[in-house]
């Protein structure tokens, strides 16, 4: 059953605070079981009666056998529900559904893999680098953000990559500047065969611009307003590239969030592309 | 002993009044790893169109107090595709299916209704009315008493004598007393209600619509007033039709408020976003509260609000 | 430096864009031991009407997700005790004073409006347009441009040329712009929008409705997404024209929501229940998130989510 | 200032369960300085993005000194508001605004004074009997609910009035019946000069009944369905009979809750009585 998603009621084991992040780690054996690197998972926010009707969607960063398995989610506070997720104690329930979405792809052959991960992007990619190195590949990372206090996990990925390259933006940790920037160095340096990246947007579209140059595979996490996570509501769909050519509004969810990065028309991220399939023509119902 | 909870859509038996909304639970393939879609009343599809619809740019959901907004737009692979690869997952499982069909034109929803006509596993058409009508400068048919029933017409004629015809209503109109009379003289045998009324949210940090189109359509709690009263208004018109009501059911309860103000069936919409399950919740909640309160049928509470009152109610209920 | 909260509704000048929306602030003396309502944009009164009122029946109220069904039917004292018992209190205090006026006919319109010019202490006069209208069977002016323009020029030609007249829309019509033109043709120098939609709620244990009226008015902020769309409409149809914004206004983000969408001043009416303190929360909070993005003035964000949109905007939001 | 109402930011003290009760003590120095009997309270309920708009309203059980000044509430759980009230621990925060209402009228010379209270109407009556007492009236108790663990504060009555007279609809403690059937015969025993009542609206127009045929004053804490309980909703309103002889829709919240019995109209509750004034003629905007 690995990837057929559960609704399970979970329990809060722990409440941490890295830097700007708060770490979540959740009994939830059903999650747990199915979980492979760049699933996520839902969670209800709010409690009972609350005003807050849509799941938050979050990555899963790491999964244990403790307590037949749990679940660890690491996430910022922007809104309502991550305000109420972060007041979170040991012991409170919590309704997560998962894990959901396609996983990264496994290279089939050892390779180097670069890892690359923008502000909460890069909590995924541990999962990930665990898998990669069980399976003799090379790992590598490339971690950026705003500021030192958001650059998640730098100490972890010095302790278990080759390299480690860190990048905030206002300088005060590792080189100043974003991923991209030093993506090409780090590529040439690692002799990256396959790169693996998650964060922002604009930050994907960057990185899948120098692997194309450098004709490189690269696998991206997408992230787009999700109302349900499932592949049911239809709101979280991005201009995907199929293999017949053909671009449609494709669900994050349930197709993604994990595309190859050159499917995936970031320059025409917020538009209906005139060319994709069932673009504004002859018919135009609401 | 529970309830009896069949109900009719026209002369279509339901084994109990749960629904799907339209657009809300994809194409049942998606549901089915949480629940069993054969044991609901009846899955609804989402609004199928002539063409393929590559919908709206996103963001297309905004959250909003018990609500959420959605400007979707319709996308879909289109007729075509559905009834090739949509419609016979539905119809091999039993599925009892609603196929929910949109249009520019009177003429497009007619030619929708011939093709579905005879394809097997339909349980019936559901017209979605809140389209814009491209021949009167975009005023959706929903706003209109007679574009409405001319459309409900034309689906009514295009489809087979058996396949009932439900029109569904939106509830941001002067009167929807008047859109429902239309329909059901058009032919409508039954009527759902309400599709989303038009709402809007600013994000006040990008200082631009919260949604790609501007505008979207409200659901979930928030506007569960708005279909209980509409539900009531029909019903109270029009009370030998069958009236399927959703609008931010999340309950039992919120069903049973439906059904006492006059639905013989209940869909659950954007609930389903956060727990998969709900329509079997829904049901069995329902099922116990009809029983607490002494009910044989399911059919017995229907519309059940609506008798007259006494003034000893009051007092009874404050003791 | 804190940015220029002032406004206009037509020449009025108002020291900040908080107003308390009709019905939900009493006659102002309930407020004071909580705020001080001097300090308000201005005071909306309940809707006064020319003969006392006593109401509706009670249950009065029912509590909807994140919403409030009332049905008060507009009690009241009627104009003359309004004149000589509740403006005087107001008026010695130097309370801005919006008063909002509703009759069942044209004519009683129009004798408020005459009753009304020349009383001390007004600023302005709110046209509800959510009456029935007695000589339509009922139907609320509200819902009918032409009943609506009709309303609005009476009370224009009624009142002295001084006092700004304001026609309050409801959103449960099939196109409120449509309202709005004629309301403005009809001399209406601003709009406030929106009032209650009519919504409704069943009591399951006692299976009635849960209002005696049977339906209700709906506020708080599950409406909020139909006040916004209200807004932003009239707005682009009428950029000229004062807008008094309200409809779920809980906190200063909500109502800068309103203000970029097209309200020159926004009304707190629901959350007054919940927070009698809430009118000066919403200007101080206005005004902070107005300074953080750097306004100078209240009026250079008036309407601003309408400016044309750049693709670049959503790249940068997301970085 | 006493009387003028405040909204304060309290802190709950301790919750106990007294049966089917719940008893809450927060601290809310302004209010219980203030306070006299026959006060309520509103409070916030469900918490930070809850969906339940309205305060719920509840009488001042009791007011201490310590702390500054606690209020106790006693409360059943009947909807969402109760439920989550329930659910509070020592140490949260609880927002509240008082005192409200119009409170007892208390007698100039000492009187005799049997004090009625029906399920959780009771909680309103003790500190009542406490201003009293020291006032050197006689007081007596009439308790009564549906079954015995819903008769509320029968010890505490027992411990400090002449009589205490309980009943209970099952007949599981003391007299079966209501409050209003030994009513007649608790008056004659106890010579009661003055009858104050609180409890549901058909009790309370029973007492008033059984009053009104004594010739003996009755003063009624009336219950209406209440959206903000400072007066500016007109939302529960009940018809009463004002000095003038004329009966009005008068706001429970402000103008009572307490009223002289005969002046409430408790057979047109939930119409609007044709004689009331502004009663439905000519004029019928919505
Ligand atoms: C596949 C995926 C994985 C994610 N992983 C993480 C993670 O590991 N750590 C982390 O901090 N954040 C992650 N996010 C983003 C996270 O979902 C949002 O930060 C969160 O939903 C914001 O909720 P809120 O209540 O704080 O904000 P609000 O603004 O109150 O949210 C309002 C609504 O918008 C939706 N929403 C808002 N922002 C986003 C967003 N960026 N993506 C999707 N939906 C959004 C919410 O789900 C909610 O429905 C991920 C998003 C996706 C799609
Ligand atoms: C002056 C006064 C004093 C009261 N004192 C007490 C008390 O000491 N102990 C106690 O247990 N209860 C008391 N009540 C009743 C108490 O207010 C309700 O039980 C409570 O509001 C129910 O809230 P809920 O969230 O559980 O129910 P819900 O059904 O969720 O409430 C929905 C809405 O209806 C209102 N409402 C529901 N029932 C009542 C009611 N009976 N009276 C007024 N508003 C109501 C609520 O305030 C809320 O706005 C008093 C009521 C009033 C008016
Ligand atoms: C994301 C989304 C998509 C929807 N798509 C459709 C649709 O395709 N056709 C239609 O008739 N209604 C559509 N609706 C409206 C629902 O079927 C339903 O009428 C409405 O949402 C009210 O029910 P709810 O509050 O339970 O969601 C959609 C609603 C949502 C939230
Ligand atoms: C209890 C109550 C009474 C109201 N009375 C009036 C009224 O007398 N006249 C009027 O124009 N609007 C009245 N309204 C509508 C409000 O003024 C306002 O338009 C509406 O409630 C939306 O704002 P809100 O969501 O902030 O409450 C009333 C609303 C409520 C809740
Ligand atoms: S979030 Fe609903 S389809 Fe992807
Ligand atoms: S509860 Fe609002 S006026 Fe009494």
């Amino acid at each position: 059953m690995a990837g057929s998603p559960v609704q399970v009621t979970g329990t809060v084991l722990t409440m941490r605070r890295v830097d700007a992040y708060h770490a979540m780690t959740v009994v939830a054996p059903g999650i747990a079981d199915r979980f492979r690197p760049g699933h996520f998972v839902t969670v209800a926010v709010g409690g009972p009666r609350t005003s807050t009707l849509t799941r938050r969607a979050f990555a899963v960063h790491d999964v244990k056998p403790d307590y037949g398995g749990t679940v660890e989610l690491v996430f910022t506070v922007r809104g309502a529900g991550t305000a109420w997720l972060a007041d979170r104690r040991a012991r409170d329930p919590l309704d997560l559904i998962g894990p959901l979405g396609r996983p990264f792809p496994l290279p089939r052959d050892p390779a180097s893999c670069l890892l690359v991960g923008s502000e909460y992007g890069a909590a995924g990619l541990f999962a990930l680098a665990d898998a990669l190195q069980q399976r003799n590949c090379r790992v590598d990372f490339v971690l950026g953000a705003a500021s030192s206090d958001r650059v998640f996990g730098a100490l972890r990925a010095r302790r278990m990559a080759e390299t480690a390259t860190l990048t905030t933006r206002d300088g005060s940790l590792g080189v100043r500047g974003s991923v991209v920037d030093v993506l090409p160095g780090v590529i040439a340096d690692t002799h990256a065969d396959v790169v693996y990246a998650a964060g922002p947007m604009a930050t994907l579209g960057g990185v899948t611009a120098v692997c194309a140059d450098l004709d490189i595979p690269v696998q991206v996490s997408v992230e787009e307003l999700m109302a349900c996570g499932i592949g049911v509501c239809m709101t979280c769909t991005v201009p995907v590239i199929g293999d017949d050519g053909v671009t449609r509004m494709t669900r994050a969810c349930v197709d993604g969030p994990v595309f190859r990065g050159e499917r995936v028309r970031f320059g025409d991220l917020g538009t209906i592309p005139f060319d994709a399939h069932g673009a504004p023509g002859g018919d135009r119902a609401r | 002993m529970p309830a009896d909870m069949r109900t009719y859509l026209a002369h279509v038996e339901l084994p109990n009044p749960i629904l799907t909304a339209a657009g809300c639970a994809g194409t049942g393939r998606e549901l089915a790893p949480f629940a069993d879609v054969t044991r609901l009343g009846a899955l609804t599809t989402p609004t199928i169109t002539m063409s393929p619809r590559a919908g709206r740019p996103t963001p297309r959901m905004a959250e909003t107090p018990s609500g959420l907004l959605n400007a979707v737009g319709l996308q879909g692979p289109g007729i075509e595709a559905f009834l090739s690869r949509e419609l016979p997952w539905l119809a091999e499982r039993g599925v009892r299916t609603v196929v929910s069909i949109g249009g520019g034109s009177v003429a497009e929803f007619s030619a929708l209704a011939r093709k579905l006509t005879g394809a097997p596993g339909v349980t019936a058409l559901e017209v979605n009315l809140s389209c814009p009508n491209v021949e009167d400068r975009g005023r959706v048919f929903a706003r209109d008493p007679s574009a409405a029933g001319e459309v409900v017409s034309a689906v009514r004629t295009g489809a087979r004598y058996d396949l009932p015809v439900i029109a569904k209503l939106a509830p941001d109109v002067a009167d929807v007393v008047a859109i429902a009379k239309a329909c059901v003289d058009g032919g409508a045998e039954a009527l759902s209600m309400i599709n989303n009324p038009v709402g809007m949210a600013i994000d006040v940090d990008r200082m631009r619509p919260a949604l790609a189109a501007g505008t979207g359509g409200l659901s979930g709690p928030a506007i569960r007033p708005l279909a209980v009263k509409a539900v009531w208004q029909v019903h109270a018109a029009l009370p030998g039709t069958p009236v399927i009501g959703m609008g931010g059911v999340t309950s039992g309860r919120d069903a049973l408020e439906l059904v006492l103000a006059g639905a013989c069936a209940v869909a659950v919409g954007t609930v389903l976003f956060h727990d998969p399950y709900a329509g079997h919740r829904v049901l069995r909640e329902l099922e116990e509260l009809l029983q607490e309160r002494g009910f044989d049928r399911l059919a017995d509470a229907v519309g059940l609000a609506h008798r007259p009152s006494h003034r000893t109610d009051r007092e009874e209920s404050s003791l």
